[in-house]
This record gives structure tokens, C-alpha cells and sequence, in this order.
């Protein structure tokens, strides 16, 4: 039984995509989301009718192209800002989640030892055992910088945190936490709340990496409470090359810059410069202008759907897929077996067949999923294994999708014969 | 021709012989802002009596509409007192935000109405806007006393 | 008199932007290329074309969708290469210009002291007073961390470098040179076969920004001789959001990363992390994968029009412009006012109407120019002036533009009664 | 069916009981090499007696291309000398690169001619070239003598 608000063949109507034969011969089943998603006409369109229209670099121009580019791009801006909660000048426009977490792991860096983003020997960073490697590798090579340490929380064996020491993990020499909203991985789903107030409570700042939750339901920054957030355009229907980075307006205030150049200053000579203020500040250069366009058309798209029904249908998806996955025989999910706090991310192994194996039969089958480490050596290396198959469902999927997958897995066990 | 509602001769003759246009000395406030996008620069020197302004001067560099606009403003603001040139200021923004829509209510904005067609070009607003911002700014900082 | 390999109407044709009515109810008159260069179909087709087929993300997947748009993006690498004159793995994507410099300036920065890219106290980075702000100001931030000495070469009155103490300048204490291949207010093109041979006698690397020269004319790094190469796509008739640092292999391969993330590394673990090899090693997270593709199909537009014809159709199109300007009254041209070492954008001045009033007047009649300190503001102090108008030329550009543009100039004067 | 030409009886035999695949004690040189994209790993000791190729051992976890694919080349190079070695080795290579235009001299590469089909997916050429590219590298690092 599968009901949902949303009807996934309807919805790929609006996906060209999915008019593609496969190698097999058949359908698109499009279940790696959580990589990228797939773009509908408007965004394309829209992207497009820029270019045709409005094409000028923004904030350098007086002329009407220019006049227009801004208005089409500052218009952006507005939706990331609407679609978050969030503030206008909260947002800055990046290439990627990568780009953002990259981003205030520079600045911090490039902070007065006064400041209070400073790092300095003894401070902590903390994250999770489940982060995705962009998560992780900037704050690394922050610490190196910094003299400062990295701690963790584990992961349980179901795939959760494990938050049973979190008092001593956060600690007053804690000054970022940065933890990833859904695991890419397993699906879970971490609980955000006594997390951000403890990060508070020591008085350090919480950034959280929302490239799996802020596509997937809706998110309102200034309930939620964190101090800053990315998530990446490319995995919300949006163009490729941009992203989103959400900062509270007094922390913006008083951080350095990350990358400087044209359009972030407000002075210049030979040997100094002074700053324009956020979000100018964080944008150097020509911005991905198009590329802000399409991402607005995009959540104005999700927003059109609505956040609420893009959550219910995934859920009913995931519930769906897990009875389905519980009549499996020698097939393991890797995290949470229940709906609970978990995502549409979900990550199986077949007994005697390889991840990568396994994604080359679906493949056959026009069965697009992901199979490795999924950017997440570490976990995978907590969870003795190296690496998963894993599906990732989003609006234009329906239970047929997992059905197909179902076969896929079946057909995969026949041809390996395990 | 739309460019005629940018540019009315008022605003001309208020660039080629602005108003105030050199700095008086012993100011209560002084302020320098810059319009980063186009370079443009404006000195500001404000001279107050208690809550009243007796004397606002400047100079700068920038394009006719920035020029005649500050040249506008301290016209209007000298002999004002600080709640009543705030009004002004505020109708002013109110003005340059109207994308077109407003026309400026002449009894209380006199030649700044003339700037009203520089709500129609975005790119020029903040050139209309840098001498009153930095008035603005002036008389904030001698209302907190630094 | 003007002659061209090129037909500027003809080739329009195949870029949409043109088929607009602007503010004055004529024809666009598009001179503002330095700033950012319109698009042709076939580049927006491509762009659309892998978002309709092979869309997912690269380096990660094994289906399908993957496979292909790996090859799409490598695709448009080699594209890149083959445009340079490099090899394949010395190509790297940024998200601009701005952003490859940045890169150069970090990577730089988070270099071991023993590193030859190491910046210890009293070493110095030669710059020049003519310099976008892009590479400018990190740089000046680099100085900053490192203890490091800015130093630079002065814009004599001509709008030349003065090269006459060049020796001085590019010292032994010299570690970085970074020059503007052409300069984006002047159109001065440098004369690097000197600068590049004393760069490399005091073993200094010499960083290329060919923001205004890679899209004008050939440009073969092998036989030029900088280490590093930096342009932006925008400007090369690219999509937005794309850009490419070009670097000798053999320093990609000593340099430290820039942003870290996923993609870019060969292992990780909770606490530490090694990195692939170039391009891999720069190019952390899901990259703008329609962008490079994009970038590819317009380089290769580009080279199927030839760059040497896009060359000679700018350098009739300067010629016939110098000589108008010359019998204009009271307009001064900003820059050389011949042909020799010099690109196609046209800085000037018009006596008693401000940059922005030109503008704005030019705008009425459809000609799009930008008007300011073009993002060199040390530049515009150098010169005394608060900025210029700017006309800047390529290959959709012809004779009737130029007229436009003089008509303009004249019906400024005249409405500003000058 | 397509994926038959990937995964050839011989391959998923190499696959189930893949030879050699228990190091060895004492190399000459040993070394490790990861396929990051997927996190493939192979651990590979080479025993040399002068240019000889004396034994090939391994370990490692990955897909059943890559583990057939060490397995083979194992079975290939024991007993041959350097020179021989690289031949079938830049043949080996080639048939990779060829994008199933090549069907791969059995002569020279024997049972690795049934991994052709994997120069139809460029995703899997990484995995079958992982033990290969180990080998490789042992190989020179046995002949520079580190
Ligand atoms: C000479 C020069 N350098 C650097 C840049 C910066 O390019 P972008 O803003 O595309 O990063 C530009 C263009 O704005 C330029 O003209
Ligand atoms: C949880 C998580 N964080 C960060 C990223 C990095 O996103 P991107 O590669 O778009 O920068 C991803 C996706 O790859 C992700 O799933």
C-alpha cells in the first residue's frame, strides 16, 4: 500500500530527462538524488531566458542589461532567503555546499586571534563520525592551521549518533560544531535541538550541512536555530555551480572575507583594502549569475510543490521501500530499518555481491543508483565495510521506482548466483 | 524622452552650481562615504546647535545625480531641526524606492522632487542616495555624541 | 575604411540576446564584452543538451548518466587544453577568474615553509598598478598572512608599464609575479616575453591573467611561458559560474590543495586526509559540470571561428574606432591611442560629463558600455580621474556599432550641452 | 545481454577463487594502491630475482573486476622477466583504452582477453587496471631499487 500527496509520473512531466531509453532498452529510474537531482523545463527555461534577455554582469553596470541582470539575480537571492527563513542579506551565493563549508573554515581562519571565530591550540572542532568528506576536510586542515583539535561522535550501530557523552564532546573549549542535517549515507536524521543548544550553551557557533534535509523538507533557519548552513543548488532541481550559504547577519558582520576581488570591496590602493558588507563581502567576482537564476526557479518550484509534500512523499516512499526491503533475503540496510528521524537515503548490501557489481546490473536495468563510500571513508571504515549500494528518492520518484529496484536486486542475486 | 525624467533641468542646474558645495570649518560631525560600485565620494561636514541643524557643507566627486542630490538635500536640511529633517529623509527614500510609482510631495521634498524619475534606473538610486546617507550618518553620529 | 575577416551582423545571427529592443526602442549595441561577453546558441543548446541527457554527478557513479557525463565534462577539458596549448591534466575548473587567483594566493599560503611556494618575511609578490582587484587583493591578503612585500610596477602616462627598473622590481627576493595579460581599462597589452624571462632568472613563478587576452587572441602557454594561467568562461562566450586555472604540471603536483571535499582525495580518515593528483586535487565537490561543457562548446565556437579572425576582426574594429575618437572635440581616450600592443577595449573620457552620465545617456540609445573604475581603482588614482567610460569589442561587434557608439558620444555632448 | 560481455564466466571463476591472492612473506617490494572512487584497495608483494619475476602476491577487497583482474595478471607475470612483463602489461592498458574496439591478443594476455568488455564502461576500466597498476608500480620501484 503506497499513498502520498504527489504523484511521481506526473511530476517527471516536468523532467526532459525522463524521456531518455536506458541501456538496457527501458525507463530512467532515476534513484540517486542524493548525488545530484535531476532539473525540470523552468529551471532550464529559465536559466535560458536569462541568457537571452538579461545576460550582463551584475553589480558593474549602469546599462539596462546589467539593470536587469541584477534584478533577475538579487530576485534570487529573495527566494533562497524566503525558501530558508532567512533574511536577504543572509545569503551569499557559492559554487557548491563545498564552496560555503570551505568558506567560513577560510574565514575563521583568517580571523583575528581576538575574534571569536579565532582557533587557537587546545580549541575544539567537533563533528560526526557520518559526515560527507566536504564536511570534514576543511575543518581538518583548519585545525592544522590553528593548532586546534578535532573530536567527534561516534555512530551506533543502527546508524545513529551516538550523543550519550555530549556534554564532554562539546565542551567549553568547543568553538564549531559542524554536523550534517541527513546522513548522505544512512539516512538518518540527527536531532538538531539539544545539539545547537549545547553548542550554544559553551558559546560556540553550529554550521550545519544541509545538502540532504534543505531539498528534502522544509527548513525555517530562525526556528531551527543554527548559525550557519550550505546545502548545494544542483541536489534542489537547481543548475550545476551553485550553492547557498546561510549565515546569521551579526556573524556575517564580523567574519573576514574568503575570496576577494571585484564586487566584495569597499576601498582599494596598491597595498590594502576595506570591505563591502554581507553578502557583497563573500561574492568576488562575476557570480554565477544564470546559475542563482535557475536555483530560484527551482526551490520556487519546490515551494510550489510544497516543502510539506515533497517530505510526505519521500516518506511514504522510504516506508514503502523498507517493508519491500524486509522480504529481501541476504540484504542488509545500512541505518535506520524505521521511518523514524530518517530520510529517503537508503543503503543496502547484497550479501556476496560487490556495491559496485550490484549498481552494474541495476544499471542494466536503467536503474541509476550510487555504489562506494559516498564521500564517507570514515564511516564506512566505523561500519567495517567498504562501501554501499545506495537509492536516494526525491518528488519524481513513485513506488513503481522501488519496485523496479526490488526486481533490480533479485536479478542482481540471480546473475551472481548468491 | 525617458531620459528627460532623469535628467530635468533642475537637476542640471544644480550640478553645475551646487549648493554648499565647500567644507565649513569646526564641524560638530564630519563623515566621508564612498559608492563602491562607481568610485563615487562625498565629504560631509555637519554643524549642529543643540537639535537643530545650522549649517550643512560637502565636496566630492560624482555623476550630475549624485551632485545635484546632495546639493538638494543640504538646501533642504539646512535650519531644520533633526525630527523634521529625518521626515524629509525618510520621504526621500520613499521616493527613490517607488520604482516610478510616487511623485514626491513637493511641500515637504521642494526640488528634491525633481530626482523622482531616478527611481525608474536601479543602477542610479544609490548615487541619488549618497549625500543623504551620509547626512543621515552625520546626524546619527552627533546624536550619539561621537 | 574598414576591412575584417569577420562579418560582426553575420554572427550575431547566432547569438539571441541580439533579437532584444532596448530602452530607446533600437537595436542592442553590445559594448561591454570586458565586463562579460554574450552567449551563442549552440552554448546554451549544449548546456541544455546535458541537463536533457547525460545529467548526474561526475567522478562518483558508475551508471549510466554517470559515465556520460564524465565524458561530457572531460570532454570539455580537453577542449580547454587544446585552446591553451596544455595538457590535459594541467586544466583545472574554477568557478571564475577571481576564484583561480584565489586559489593560486591559498595554495600558496598553506604551502610548508620548505615549499618553493612558501612566503616567508621580506619576500615579495610584483604586481602592477594596472591590475583588476582580482589580482590584486589576494595577493595583498597573502602578503598580509605570510609577512610578505607587495611591490609593482607603475602605468606611465601612455597607460604602459614602466618597465625601466624592472630589474628592482623582480628581484631576488621575488617569489610570485602576477600580471595582467591585457589590461581591462587601458586595453594595454603587456610585454611578457621580458617580464616571464626575468621572473624565471630570479626563480620566481609568473601567474597570467588572461581574463581580456584568452578570449581575443591565441594564446599558446608552451611557447608564452607563465607557470600559471587564469581566465573566466563568462567572458569567452561560456556560461557564468566557470572558469579555468591552467599550471605546469609539475607545480600542480608540489602545490597544496585549495578547497577540500569530496573528489579531491585519494584517502581519508577522522583526522587526516591524502589527495589525488591534479586536476582531481583542486577540484573539491560536485563541480559545474553544464558550465564546463558549456565552456567547451563556446572555446570550441571560438576556434572554429578562429582566434587569429577574432583577432583581426578586434584590431580593425580599435583601428577604425581610434581614428573616429580622434576627430572627436573634448573626448579623451584613456590607454595607447595606436594599434600596437594594444586589445580592443576603449577606455575615454568626455570633458564635463560625468562616466555615469555618459553612460546613461549612450544606454538610451542601446549601447551598453560600462562606465567607473572597472574593478582597478589604484589604476584611477594612478591616472587622477574617478573613472571612465568604457567600450569594449569581440567578434558579434562591427563598424555600425562603432558609428553608434560616436553618435552617442556626440548626442551626450549635445544633451549635456558640453 | 549486454552485461554478459562484462562479466564472462572466467572472470566471475577468477572472481569466486582468485589465485595468488595471500601474501607472501619477505618482497622484494610491496606496495598499496587505492582506486579513491570507490575505495578499492590492493596490497601487492613482488618477489624479483635479478630482471625475473619470481612471484606475485596480493590482497585486497574490491569488485569482482578488480579482484579477477589482479588475479589474472598475477597468473600472467609469475615467471616472466621485466621486459616481457611491461609488453603484456601496455597490451593490457591498450585493450582498457580501446572502448570495445578491441578484442585483445589471447596469445599475449590469455585469460585477460575476457576482460575486453570492460573497455565498454569506462566507470569499471579503474577497477580492472587497480592490481595492474600495483604490479606496475613495484615493478619500477624494484628497478630504481627503492
Ligand atoms: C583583467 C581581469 N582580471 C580579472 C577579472 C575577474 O574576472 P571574474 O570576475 O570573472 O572572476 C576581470 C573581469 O572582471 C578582468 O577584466
Ligand atoms: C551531506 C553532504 N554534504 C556535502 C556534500 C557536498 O556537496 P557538493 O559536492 O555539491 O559541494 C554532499 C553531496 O555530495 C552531501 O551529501
Amino acid at each position: 500500500m503506497f499513498t502520498s500527496p504527489l504523484n511521481g509520473a506526473e511530476i517527471r512531466k516536468d523532467f526532459p530527462i525522463f524521456s531518455k531509453t536506458m541501456r538496457g532498452g527501458g525507463r530512467l529510474v532515476y534513484l540517486d538524488s542524493g548525488a545530484t537531482s535531476q532539473k525540470p523545463n523552468s529551471v532550464l527555461d529559465g536559466e535560458r531566458y536569462f541568457y537571452e534577455n538579461h545576460n550582463a554582469a551584475v553589480h558593474r553596470g549602469s546599462h539596462l542589461l546589467a539593470e536587469e541582470a541584477n534584478e533577475a539575480y538579487e530576485g534570487a537571492r529573495a527566494i533562497v532567503a524566503h525558501f530558508l527563513g532567512a533574511n536577504l542579506d543572509e545569503i551569499i551565493f557559492t559554487k557548491s555546499a563545498t564552496e560555503g563549508l570551505n568558506l567560513l573554515a577560510y574565514s575563521f581562519g583568517n580571523s583575528a586571534s581576538t575574534s571569536r571565530f579565532a582557533l587557537n591550540p587546545g580549541d575544539r572542532i567537533v563533528l560526526s563520525e557520518m559526515e560527507h568528506h566536504a564536511n570534514l576536510i576543511p575543518w581538518q586542515q583548519l585545525a592544522k592551521r590553528c593548532g586546534a583539535e578535532i573530536v567527534w561522535f561516534p555512530v551506533d550501530p543502527d546508524g545513529r549518533l551516538d550523543l550519550s557523552a555530549m556534554n564532554d564532546i562539546i565542551s567549553e573549549r568547543t568553538k564549531i560544531v559542524a554536523l550534517t542535517h541527513q546522513s548522505n549515507v544512512l539516512g538518518t536524521i540527527n536531532p538538531l535541538d539539544q545539539l545547537i543548544s549545547r553548542t550554544h550553551e559553551v558559546g560556540a557557533v553550529f554550521v550545519l550541512d544541509a545538502c540532504q534535509s534543505a531539498p528534502h523538507f522544509a527548513i525555517d533557519v530562525k526556528s531551527l536555530g543554527p548559525d550557519f548552513l550550505v546545502f548545494s543548488g544542483h541536489k534542489a532541481l537547481g543548475p550545476t555551480g551553485i550553492g547557498v550559504l546561510w549565515g546569521r547577519a551579526e556573524l556575517l558582520e564580523e567574519m573576514e572575507p574568503f575570496l576577494t576581488g571585484g564586487s566584495m570591496i569597499e576601498s582599494v590602493t596598491m597595498t590594502d583594502a576595506t570591505w563591502a558588507s554581507a553578502p557583497r563581502k563573500f561574492e568576488a567576482g562575476v557570480p554565477n549569475m544564470a546559475g542563482a537564476v535557475g536555483l530560484g526557479i527551482a526551490l520556487q518550484y519546490l515551494l510550489n510543490v510544497g516543502m510539506n509534500n515533497v517530505e510526505a512523499h519521500e516518506h511514504a516512499l522510504t516506508q514503502y521501500a523498507l517493508t519491500k526491503f524486509a522480504d529481501l533475503e541476504r540484504v542488509r540496510i545500512i541505518g535506520p530499518t524505521d521511518t523514524k528521524m530518517r530520510g529517503s537515503v537508503l543503503s543496502f548490501e547484497i550479501d556476496g555481491v560487490h556495491p559496485h557489481d550490484a549498481g552494474q546490473v541495476l544499471d542494466q536495468h536503467g536503474i541509476a543508483v550510487r555504489t562506494g563510500h559516498h564521500c564517507a571513508w570514515p564511516l564506512m571504515r566505523k561500519l567495517g565495510i567498504v562501501g554501499t549500494t545506495r537509492a536516494s528518492f526525491y518528488i519524481y520518484n513513485d513506488e513503481k521506482d522501488v519496485d523496479a529496484l526490488i526486481d533490480g536486486i533479485l536479478a542482481t542475486q540471480k546473475y551472481f548466483k548468491v | 524622452m525617458e531620459l528627460d525624467s532623469l535628467y530635468q533641468e533642475v537637476i542640471l542646474d544644480h550640478y553645475r552650481k551646487p549648493a554648499h558645495k565647500a567644507l565649513q570649518p569646526n564641524p560638530t560631525n564630519q563623515v566621508h562615504h564612498i559608492n563602491p560600485a562607481c568610485g563615487d565620494e562625498v565629504t560631509l561636514n555637519l554643524h549642529m546647535d543643540g537639535q537643530k541643524i545650522v549649517d550643512v557643507s560637502w565636496d566630492g566627486v560624482g555623476c550630475s545625480i549624485s551632485q545635484a542630490s546632495t546639493s538638494i538635500m543640504t538646501d533642504l536640511m539646512i535650519g531644520k531641526d533633526v525630527d523634521s529633517a529625518m521626515k524629509v529623509l525618510n520621504e526621500f527614500t520613499e521616493l527613490m524606492q517607488s520604482k516610478g510609482s510616487l511623485k514626491g510631495d513637493e511641500e515637504i521634498l521642494d526640488d528634491a522632487v525633481a530626482l523622482a524619475g531616478v527611481s525608474k534606473f536601479p543602477a542610479r538610486i544609490k548615487c541619488a542616495l549618497l549625500g543623504w546617507m551620509a547626512f543621515k550618518d552625520a546626524v546619527s553620529q552627533s546624536q550619539s555624541g561621537n
